[in-house]
């Protein structure tokens, strides 16, 4: 059953309690973005160090159990790696969400694989993608945008 | 009233969705089509096709006949005064920024109040919105009360001498508030200010009367009236065509065309710029004498005996809350249901054939004044039925036992 | 090619006109539908209709997904750069008017120069019409030669550095001149003056290819090309959809809307507001699959065949004038008969089931030039053969009969 | 067959040699009209005199055989009526185009009766109705309308 795909545990759980929430310290790039369909909402928050590892990472959004499932995991699987390693598990994130079947990086244990791959089901409901990527590429324009203090 | 026969006449309830029978609940958004609306133009193709208005061959005059006998039908239908006040436009939003754009132009100025209220649609604020842009105009929301109304003592406190038009919905398409438009035209009136109507939900639910309701300007979509997509309609009383300038230009609309003057004919013609939506207004004849065949009355007493047992059910259930409470509602039913967004609700009740809107429903300002960014929305046609409001509230309870978990 | 069987796919061929079979040549007006087209409507009502981008329930999903595959399959058709340049209109005359008001607004100052020509359909003038008398600008008109053509050398005559748009039709739809869009366009670059290309006649019947013309704006009609009325479309470069500002307000058109201030999204979405011609846009997709399947070489070489043919026989007749001789011509004959007016030409070919149009074309400062108020016009589809061109001049010579008497 | 309806000897006759056409003398009283869809134009000159007798009628125009014979059967016929019975004529006209079969005015004889009715013809033929009538009705404005020197 499709549903059950979409609404697996891992998501309800994030979607019900989101990690990382507010504005987290001393961030210094941020970026927001908004689906007017349907009124979701996202601000993310990040703080790149100067070793260019992201320090601290957080959101703030409103939205369903899918975007907010996506934006919670999100921050909680790319806190603390550096700005190579975020890039490509996004890229692999949007991969697997637009054919792909599984996530193949390296850089992930079983448990973080599982989790991101508990948002493919999404796949199966087109007008819902959005719900899912939008987080992701919200993170990386902060990423690659400009340092707040610049 | 057999609703199974009515319902019969829809083939897309032929279809299964997800391997369940259609259950449709998204018709304040588009309604379906009946068999005769479909076939109407199937065979305006097929036998009678060609360009109207402009040609003198007999497939030219047959076509040209059939399109003009809708402005009658509609005229009629609207009871309008003259055929000349009935204007077809690409949808209900083009009609409405028609007026914003004709009637600003001419008549609205820097400084002066535009009154629309906080119910309303995108599409009766963002044309106003351009107006104040350009000519540096006010725009005054008639704030609307707790029951998602808005009411006419609000409209009198707004009222000022630099009120140049007063642009207002006929039914909120989210509370379902229907809003007392006769009392507010009376009063503009005593003012000299015109009202335009926003009728795209009137105009499938309720009566329509333009000599008694009396508002300048009505605007609505034939496919929210189980017609075909890409027409509205504007109603203008004659007097306000006569006034206001063009607004597209283009072929068919013009009198004489010199290297430096130009010079236009009357309404219709003068807003009728450009090749018509031939099939599409010829298809929408079939939709008015269906909606005439049942009677628009009982629509309304069918509509509402669903829609009442509905809520009631809907009321039952803690988790779900209303939006609005209005004393007049017609078949629109907003909701949310704690601890569950609702687009994930409308997700899982359409893994049950159950097809409702979910989103800010083009209403962001209300939905701001709600406090919620989306609401569910239930909203009903001649073809839904007590046991679809039962398929409703059971996929709600749906809904509760997976996020329940 | 088998012109029959691509014939026997319309219908309206099964119907007689007058006792006598249709022998249609008023294409340039509007062209026939092939039943593929037209069922497929039937099939979008019957078994996907729903209101697209706005809902997130199955029917709204499939509608949705066959609305916007119409949008890649145009793209792929006139090879625009990306989707986000095709804009769905009501028809062309909005999609010139969408350009003219939004780039007039923005970027048209008084004493500003619009170079439009003597070719000119009165939807490729009028819009600009307002322009000048909103912004005081001027318009100057190429001029067309006694072949019914504008030369290259005209337009490099007229452009001074007040020239701020050009706008030029690809193929007249009275003398059928194909005008050399791409030598105007490399000039134009040279200035840095947008091209508008009202591409009408041109969507019918020549290959599109937006990168090879390299204009700024092309603006067609999906009812000339065998697909439904109420569509028309924009091509935009994208460089000039992300500066202009939008055109028509309201709800699909937004990003975020506050009581002071609205955001936009990026194209199409800004230029779409609304609910859109959705059954129409998902019909056209069948057109385009038509005119694929049979080739528009194929197409082009076929008309331009049963043409020649007619002009041919035409100019036999010597109170036969044909109106423009054109080097490159497109399959539009516009003539006039000595002593009979081509409203009585009309009327009488119809009468043999020949439909042919009569009047000024919308092209009233041309008729002005060519000195005649009137002329009568045969144009060209797919399904026209050289025995309709026998008819019509056979016909013809009844005209000619009944007036010596 | 209708089109030997529509394109009778009379009509093509008036068509062919339109009477009365250019400027009348001493003219007092005129108006125009134009028909978009298919570029016909019609003026109508007229002198009322003191007795409100149509003492002079003339037209000029460009049009249709059916339009041009309109003007021409008109403007001789009612040329020398009085104001009264011009209108009286102007309905008969209009009401035989649109709804009845004959005129039945008894101020025109038998011969003027089969000229007017001649036009009777384009009932059969809606879009060309308008070539017929725009002439009628362009008189009426010219008779009811001011006079040039006022
Ligand atoms: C050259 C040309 N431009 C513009 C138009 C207007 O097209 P539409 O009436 O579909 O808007 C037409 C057809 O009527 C045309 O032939
Ligand atoms: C109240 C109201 N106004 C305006 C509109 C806009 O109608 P359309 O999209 O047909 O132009 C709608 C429907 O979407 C509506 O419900």
């Amino acid at each position: 059953m499709e549903l059950k795909e979409l609404y697996q545990e891992i998501i309800l759980d994030h979607g019900k309690n989101p990690r990382n929430k507010g504005k987290c310290d001393k961030f210094n790039k941020d970026a927001k973005a908004y689906n007017p369909l349907c009124g979701d909402k996202v601000h993310i928050y990040l703080k790149l160090n100067k070793e260019k590892k992201v320090e601290n990472l957080s959101f703030e959004g409103e939205g369903c159990a899918i975007s907010l499932a996506s934006a919670s995991i999100l921050t909680d699987i790319i806190k603390g790696k550096d700005f190579i390693t975020a890039k490509k598990i996004t890229n692999e994130f949007l991969n697997m969400i637009k054919d792909k079947t599984s996530v193949s990086n390296d850089i992930l244990n079983e448990d973080q694989k599982t989790t991101i791959m508990s948002l493919s089901g999404v796949k199966k409901f087109p007008m819902r993608v959005k719900c899912a990527t939008m987080v992701w590429h919200t993170f990386i324009s902060a990423l690659e945008g400009k340092n707040i203090n610049e | 009233m057999d609703i199974n026969f009515i319902k019969s006449q829809f083939p897309i309830f032929k279809n299964k969705i997800n391997g369940k029978p259609l259950i449709y609940l998204d018709n304040a958004n588009s309604s379906q089509k009946p068999l005769r609306v479909i076939d109407r133009i199937s065979k305006f193709y097929s036998k009678e096709f060609s360009n109207v208005g402009r040609s003198v061959h007999s497939l030219a005059v047959t076509a040209t006949n059939r399109f003009e006998e809708t402005r009658d039908l509609v005229k009629k239908y609207i009871n309008a005064k003259s055929r000349e006040e009935i204007i077809f436009t690409k949808n209900a939003t083009e009609a409405i920024n028609l007026v914003a754009s004709t009637y600003g132009e001419r008549f609205i100025n820097k400084g002066d109040e535009i009154l629309i209220t906080e119910l309303e649609h995108h599409s009766n604020y963002i044309p106003w919105h351009f107006i104040r842009e350009k000519k540096g105009a006010v725009i005054k929301f008639a704030k609307c009360n707790d029951r998602g109304e808005v009411e006419i003592d609000e409209i009198k406190k707004l009222i000022t001498n630099k009120t140049k038009i007063i642009g207002i919905t006929h039914l909120s398409n989210v509370t379902g508030a229907i809003l007392p438009i006769k009392k507010i035209v009376d009063l503009a009136k005593t003012k000299n200010i015109p009202v335009l109507v926003d009728g795209c939900q009137g105009a499938p639910h309720l009566k329509l009367d333009m000599q008694e309701l009396g508002c300048d300007f009505y605007a609505f979509s034939c496919h929210k009236m189980y017609g075909p997509t890409g027409v509205g309609i504007l109603y203008a009383k004659k007097k306000w065509l006569d006034k206001l300038p063009p607004y597209q230009g283009g072929g068919g609309m013009i009198e004489e065309v010199n290297k430096d003057k130009i010079t236009f004919p009357g309404s219709p013609t003068k807003y009728e710029a450009g090749t018509l939506q031939t099939a599409e207004v010829v298809g929408f004849s079939e939709s008015i004498r269906f909606i005439e065949d049942i009677g628009i009355k009982n629509i309304m007493k069918h509509e509402k005996e669903v829609m009442e047992y509905g809520l009631e059910n809907l009321k039952k259930n803690n988790s779900v809350k209303i939006i609005g409470n209005p004393k007049e509602k017609g078949s629109i039913i907003a909701f949310t249901i704690k601890g569950i967004h609702p687009h994930d609700i409308a997700t899982i009740l359409d893994e049950d054939g159950v097809a409702i809107r979910a989103g800010h429903h083009c209403c962001q300002i209300l939905h701001d004044k709600v406090g919620v960014a989306a609401t569910a929305r239930a909203s009903l046609g001649i073809y839904n039925t007590k046991e679809d409001m039962d398929f409703l509230c059971n996929a709600i309870e749906k809904c509760k036992k997976i996020f329940e978990k």
